[in-house]
């Protein structure tokens, strides 16, 4: 192997093992028909895309990353699952009708990104590591002077979504104040009501059960 | 690089060494697959949940693509590093919501399967 | 000095604002305490500021930040704190905390009274806005919200018509004074490309900007002032405006926003002095300003009014100390009033608070019952009759000798017939009002609470004694506030005893009259009836403008309302008439050959939309297929093109 | 003193692997495998001492002698309770999810041994000073709460799930004034890395500084370890054990242990930032280090004996009204302090 140093090999050794457990966890991500596991090995992904930025000298981004990943946005799944399945749900089916067509497109996708890659040229990582003093500084000052307005932005997104989700999941409660149980039965009733309604636009009911 | 090549030429030092040393393009492929994986995971899954956890995987991705860039084209910049964390806010933004959809839609169809959410036509 | 400090001095009534306004309910007092508690501090933080800047003037701030940048013109937003800027500062922290604290007082118990202390804090804000600017288009955005605060105080009681009328013409009145200033300023913008005070006074000191622009630029500026101030010939809105609570009074219409003018000129002066002729309208409108509403306060019985016009007379001084160049002197003469007219207004409001009447006939041997009320109120008097050693002495003196070194003979003339009148007329108001006789009323009265007394009695102190730092030796001296020079700290002598001489003569004329009743008022009113009339009634100028200006603008209203009626109107119903006829005869056709069209054009709709809305599946993920099939395509043709 | 003996060793060691010729990375990588199993020691003993103290101390907050049996005034007590927990049987219910139940003892020690990583035991005894230390210890240990999940989903029990969410709302809850409580200290120091914080407070100890802080980091951190009052995950009157009820033997041993080292890695965050870490008169600094963090575990024995627990409401409603408000003015007030 010439030309290859010790150094090289390790950070080889290293980088492909990180990409191999980010590809292979997001292929079973996809596949698993345990929506929890799946769930379990998507937080494996993001943890090892830590370690990806690691190997960038990104050690403040990976910190992020796995702190709102891992630790906000993955338990915020997790929860999510846990409210809307139950551990016996049989799982009949997990993918969908154009299980087949979605697969061939996305594939296609895969082939002509790689092709295009071979085409791009990046120079090669420059011999200076990142001054690993300054990254925090110096992503707090870019922040906070050339991407304010950004960065405002986004705070107002991010207050918007939490009052956007809390209205959205928050329990109809408001409505009289009947008891969980009333409101369910009423509720499912409304439902077959409308699922029962004739269309009334004069055209044939279709294909609405498939 | 995945052009027309010899079997053979496989075993020659200096394309092991193309590939052993790793540059930007290795973490672009990388991205790539991840992404590619996230976009077939958004069409082919039934879940909802699913379909959002394949979305923060393209996120992901881009963040890589974005983070190898950046590291490539000098440490001094932080634009990279900035965009990123812009993205993974919205991508918390995204995931709040999303799932706070899907838990009203489970609420009102006992289920979050998303062929069943096909009220939304014509 | 730290830029944080003077910030933080116009943010802490921001906070107090919007705290009251969402919140205030929930804190002590309704809400009061968050303004008072803001107040204090900024207070605190105006004095370090100013004792900084006095101890050393060269730590003065100008900085900004880029707000909106298009490209070739960039709007800055700043802060400009030199000693000048630092005095505003304390003055108006000052009197608004002692307005905030006797309002607790005056408004106890009001329905409104949490939204109260809002718009208290949203003007005390503005006022500040408008003392640390650095330039011109962030001291009119500040100038704006304090008419607009000066608005929604004034027509606080809007229940009451008046008060909402008067809210109402002080805003419009005070619009057309700012539509001068916006042309203004905007004609120093299109010439120089700059708002900021710095880059405007180098430019227009060098010479770089041409006269005419100039010329404009300062008269407008002066309009706008004029308009804020309250000068001839836009002082109308002012004695309007005494419809507004009595601290409020105080607080806007005698110590804080009416100087606003004065400062805006004041702070500009240097653009103002390199045109000498504006400088001579503007010195010449504040001497006539002055006289003017003098001798209408002569003629008035209502304490408030009195109290405005001497208020219009004062800010006459301070324009007219700007005329001739004495931007120190203006600053000077505007605390001292700020102290002693806040003083005045503040007393005023005591006496109405205690006896529901605003007329002074009505009042009468006040003194035994509202001592510390009248005693104050007598400093303030004097004060602002310019006794000394009294504060108003030393301010107007200054002025005074200002007008007299810059060659205005007959302005000076106008300004010791003012003094003389000044005090003749506020030495009027007391011995008709707090002594003599006994009224009904008076025989009720009784002392204000402590809330209301004390601040009172701070300012009266401070009536006393502000005006000493101008003798030498004393004070600091304002020798060099805002870099303008004082330049005749001498005393000069002859000034200083014919000023004091007017004074002894106004207030004994005054006692003659109205306390030992040597001739009686009824008769010198008789004698001079006709001045005396004209008097009264102000100079007839609402009735002028009433004349002249608003029945001509109804006149020609009502005109276009009746050519609207019969013309226009017979234009629309003759089109009207035809547009009917047309129907009917189109209504047949339509029938016949469009609704046969419709019809095709549906069922065609119909049948293709019935074949093509299969593709809406309202399944997500055959959409994001489809998507991704386009961008598949976009990369293709990217790949093959690339 | 001990730090220069041991880089001394390292550093021949080091002179003679150079001389042999092999890389240095095989050195690093063996160092660092040495490293873990010599923190992975540490964690065990203190967990073995906490539980020993833990009991002792309870018994004399109500007059009890505590564990005496067991050698002298009960000291072996911990290693047979350990042994004890070795030879049970291990038992991973029929519908449980067998993968995750096993895996989730062990990843519930990953942040842990992670944390461990970056915490200053003395003067240059430290693995590794991140630059990033404080956040780094946050971020990873968002991987416990993952683990707890897995634990509680995974038993399949109605009990184990609702305990399971129950604990990870908590700690999600408090995770964000335990953040912000700490902010103030980073504006202090100026710095992110332990060891630069550590250096910050040579001259005077941050909660002399940040008192509020300090008082918001002490209840934060119990909460985040599901100490009393805060131990409503594992309510045994409401949803008997909580996330672990099903599990048993070394399984349960693991969690056990995970919990009792996440107490004593808060008491040692919280004496490095709070207390001047290592730094102290006369006695080497290691001792000072564990004096300090004693001191902190003793404060949280001395809650759970003080305070009764509180509802659910009441938690949340403390959390987020009266916790997250107050760090929020903390951090308000200490960074107008630092710039003005």
């Amino acid at each position: 192997m010439t030309g290859l140093e010790t150094e090289e090999i390790l950070s080889a050794i290293v980088f492909y093992l990180l990409s191999g457990v980010v590809v292979g966890s997001s292929i079973l991500v996809i596949t698993l028909r345990n929506i929890f596991r799946s769930a379990l090995f998507l937080l494996l992904a993001f943890f090892a895309t830590a370690g990806l930025f690691i190997t960038l000298d990104a050690e403040f981004i990976a910190a992020v990353q796995v702190l709102i990943y891992v630790g906000a946005i993955g338990v915020l799944i997790l929860f999510a699952i846990m409210l809307t399945r139950r551990i016996q749900d049989p799982v009949a089916k997990s993918t969908t009708r154009s299980f087949i067509l979605g697969a061939f497109v996305s594939a296609a996708f895969l082939f002509f990104l790689i092709l295009i890659l071979g085409k791009i040229y990046l120079p090669p990582f420059p011999e200076t590591g990142a001054d690993t003093e300054g990254i925090t500084k110096g992503i707090g000052r870019m922040l906070l002077t050339y991407y304010l307005l950004p960065f405002e932005v986004v705070s107002v997104l991010l207050v918007g979504a939490l009052i956007g989700a809390v209205v959205i999941a928050r329990k109809e409660e408001a409505r009289g104040g009947e008891p969980p149980e009333v409101a369910l039965e009423r509720e499912r009733k409304d439902r077959e009501i409308t699922d029962s309604k004739p269309d009334g636009n004069g055209l044939e009911q279709n294909d609405r059960k498939h | 690089m995945i052009g027309s090549i010899n079997i053979l030429d496989i075993l020659k030092p200096e394309l092991i060494c193309a590939i052993v040393r790793v540059t930007p393009t290795h973490y672009l492929y990388v991205a790539g697959i991840v992404f590619c994986i996230g976009l077939m995971g958004v069409m082919i899954r039934r879940n909802a949940i699913a379909i959002l956890m394949s979305i923060e995987l393209m996120l992901n991705a881009v963040n890589i693509v974005l983070i190898a860039g950046g590291r490539a084209y000098g440490p001094k910049t932080y634009d990279a590093s900035s965009f990123v964390i812009f993205i993974i806010a919205v991508a918390a933004a995204e995931a709040i919501v999303g799932l706070a959809l899907i838990l009203a839609a489970y609420r009102h169809m006992k289920d979050i399967n998303i062929d069943d959410m096909s009220i939304m036509k014509w | 000095m730290n830029p944080v400090l003077p910030v933080l001095i116009f943010a802490l009534p921001v906070l107090s604002f919007g705290i009251t306004v969402l919140i205030g309910r929930y804190f002590p007092l309704k809400g009061a305490s968050v303004g008072i508690l803001g107040l204090v501090v900024s207070f605190i933080l105006s004095c370090v500021v100013f004792y900084q800047l006095q101890v050393d003037p060269t730590r003065t701030i100008d900085l900004s930040v880029t707000w909106l940048d298009f490209g070739e013109y960039t709007i800055d937003l700043g802060i400009l704190i030199d000693r000048f800027a630092a005095v505003m500062l304390v003055v108006v922290t000052l009197v608004s905390l002692c307005v905030h604290i006797y309002s607790l007082g005056y408004m106890k118990g009001d329905r409104r009274f949490t939204t109260y202390y809002a718009y208290l804090s949203l003007f005390t804000m503005s006022m500040l806005g408008i003392v640390i600017s650095n330039n011109l288009f962030q001291l009119f955005v500040f100038w704006e919200l304090v008419g607009v605060s000066s608005y929604l105080l004034i027509g606080f009681w809007f229940e009451r018509k008046p008060a909402a009328m008067a809210g109402m013409k002080a805003f419009v009145v005070c619009r057309i004074g700012d539509f001068g200033f916006l042309i203004g300023i905007l004609s120093l913008f299109v010439a120089t490309g700059t708002f900021s005070f710095g880059a405007l006074f180098g430019l227009s000191q060098a010479g770089a900007i041409s006269s005419a622009v100039l010329v404009v630029g300062a008269l407008g500026i002066f309009f706008g002032a004029v308009g804020k101030s309250a000068q001839l010939p836009l002082y109308v809105w002012l004695p309007d405006a005494m419809e507004g609570p009595t601290p409020v009074s105080a607080l806007i219409h005698a110590a804080t926003m009416v100087a606003a003018g004065v400062y805006l000129v004041a702070r500009t002066l240097p653009i103002f002095s390199t045109v000498p002729q504006i400088m001579e309208v503007v010195a010449w409108v504040g001497g006539l300003t002055a006289l003017f509403s003098a001798t209408i306060a002569v003629a008035q019985v209502d304490i408030k009014r009195i109290l405005a016009y001497s208020t219009i007379s004062q800010l006459g001084y301070m324009m007219l100390a700007c005329g001739v160049g004495a931007g120190a002197s203006a600053i000077f003469h505007l605390s001292t009033h700020a102290f002693f007219k806040a003083l005045l207004f503040l007393g005023a409001g005591s006496v109405i608070h205690s006896l529901h009447t605003n007329d002074i006939r009505e009042m009468g041997g006040l003194f035994s019952n509202m001592k510390t009320t009248a005693t104050v109120f007598i400093i303030g008097a004097l004060s602002l009759a310019g006794f000394p050693p009294f504060s108003g002495f030393f301010s107007k003196d200054e002025i005074m000798v200002s007008v007299l070194e810059s060659g205005h003979v007959w302005l000076y003339w106008i300004v010791v017939f003012t003094a003389f009148l000044t005090a003749f007329y506020i030495f009027r108001l007391i011995f008709i009002a707090f002594f003599g006789e006994q009224s009904e009323r008076s025989k009720h009265a009784e002392e204000s609470p402590k809330v209301m007394t004390v601040p009172m009695v701070v300012l009266a102190v401070l009536s006393v004694v502000a005006g000493w730092i101008a003798i030498p030796g004393v004070g600091p001296g304002f020798a060099e506030i805002g870099g303008f020079e004082l330049h005749h700290l001498h005393i000069n002598w002859s000034a200083m005893g014919t000023s004091f001489l007017v004074v002894l003569m106004g207030i004994g004329v005054a006692w003659a009259i109205y306390s030992r009743r040597f001739v009686e008022s009824r008769s010198i009113y008789n004698t001079f009836k006709p001045i005396s009339k004209l008097l009264e009634n102000k100079w007839y100028v609402d009735e002028i403008y009433n004349f002249f200006i608003v029945q001509p603008v109804i006149f020609f209203s009502r005109l276009l309302f009746a050519f609207d009626m019969v013309i226009v109107d017979g234009a629309v119903n003759l089109a009207g008439w035809l547009g009917v006829r047309l129907s009917k005869f189109e209504g047949e056709f339509d029938l016949a050959v469009v609704d046969g069209a419709v019809n095709g054009t549906a069922w065609t709709a119909r049948t293709f939309g019935r074949a093509v809305r299969r593709i809406q599946t309202g399944l997500i993920q055959e959409y994001v297929i489809v998507a991704s099939v386009a961008i598949l395509a976009l990369i293709i043709i990217g790949y093959y093109l690339m | 003193m001990i730090a220069g003996w041991i880089n001394s060793c390292y550093e021949s060691i080091r002179n003679w692997w150079v001389a042999c010729g092999i890389p240095l990375v095989w050195l690093d990588i063996i160092r660092a495998i040495l490293l873990g199993i010599v923190l992975a020691i540490i964690v065990v003993v203190a967990v073995l001492i906490l539980t020993y103290v833990e009991r002792k101390v309870a018994g004399h907050f109500q007059s009890r002698m505590g564990p005496m049996r067991v050698g002298w005034h009960g000291l072996l007590q911990p290693i047979a309770d350990a042994i004890k927990l070795i030879q049970k049987e291990d038992i991973v219910p029929e519908k449980a999810d067998y993968w995750v139940f096993t895996l989730a003892p062990f990843v519930v020690f990953v942040p842990v041994m992670m944390v461990l990583v970056v915490i200053p035991f003395g003067d240059h005894l430290i693995v590794q000073d991140l630059n990033i230390g404080i956040l780094y210890i946050f971020a990873v240990s968002g991987i416990g709460v993952v683990a707890i999940l897995m634990g509680g989903w995974a038993s399949n029990n109605k009990w184990s799930l609702l305990g399971a969410m129950r604990s990870v709302s908590q700690m999600v809850s408090y995770e964000l004034p335990l953040i912000l409580s700490v902010l103030g200290v980073v504006i202090l120091a100026g710095t992110m890395s332990m060891g630069g914080i550590v250096e910050a407070q040579r001259k005077m100890w941050f909660i002399v500084y940040q008192p509020l802080g300090f008082i918001i980091y002490l209840f934060a951190a119990t909460a985040e370890v599901n100490r009393v009052p805060f131990d409503l995950p594992e309510a045994e009157q409401e949803i008997v054990a909580g996330y672990n009820t099903e599990y048993s033997g070394m399984k349960f041993a693991m969690f056990y242990l995970a919990e009792y080292a996440n107490m004593f890695i808060v008491s040692m965050i919280g004496a490095t930032l709070f207390l001047g870490g290592w730094q102290g008169p006369l006695l080497p600094s290691p001792v000072w280090f564990l004096i300090k963090t004693g001191a902190m575990v003793f404060i949280l024995l001395w809650f759970r004996w003080t305070f009764p627990r509180f509802r659910v409401d009441q938690l949340m409603d403390f959390g987020w009204k009266v916790l997250l408000p107050f760090a929020f003015i903390n951090l308000l007030v200490t960074a107008l302090v630092v710039i003005i």
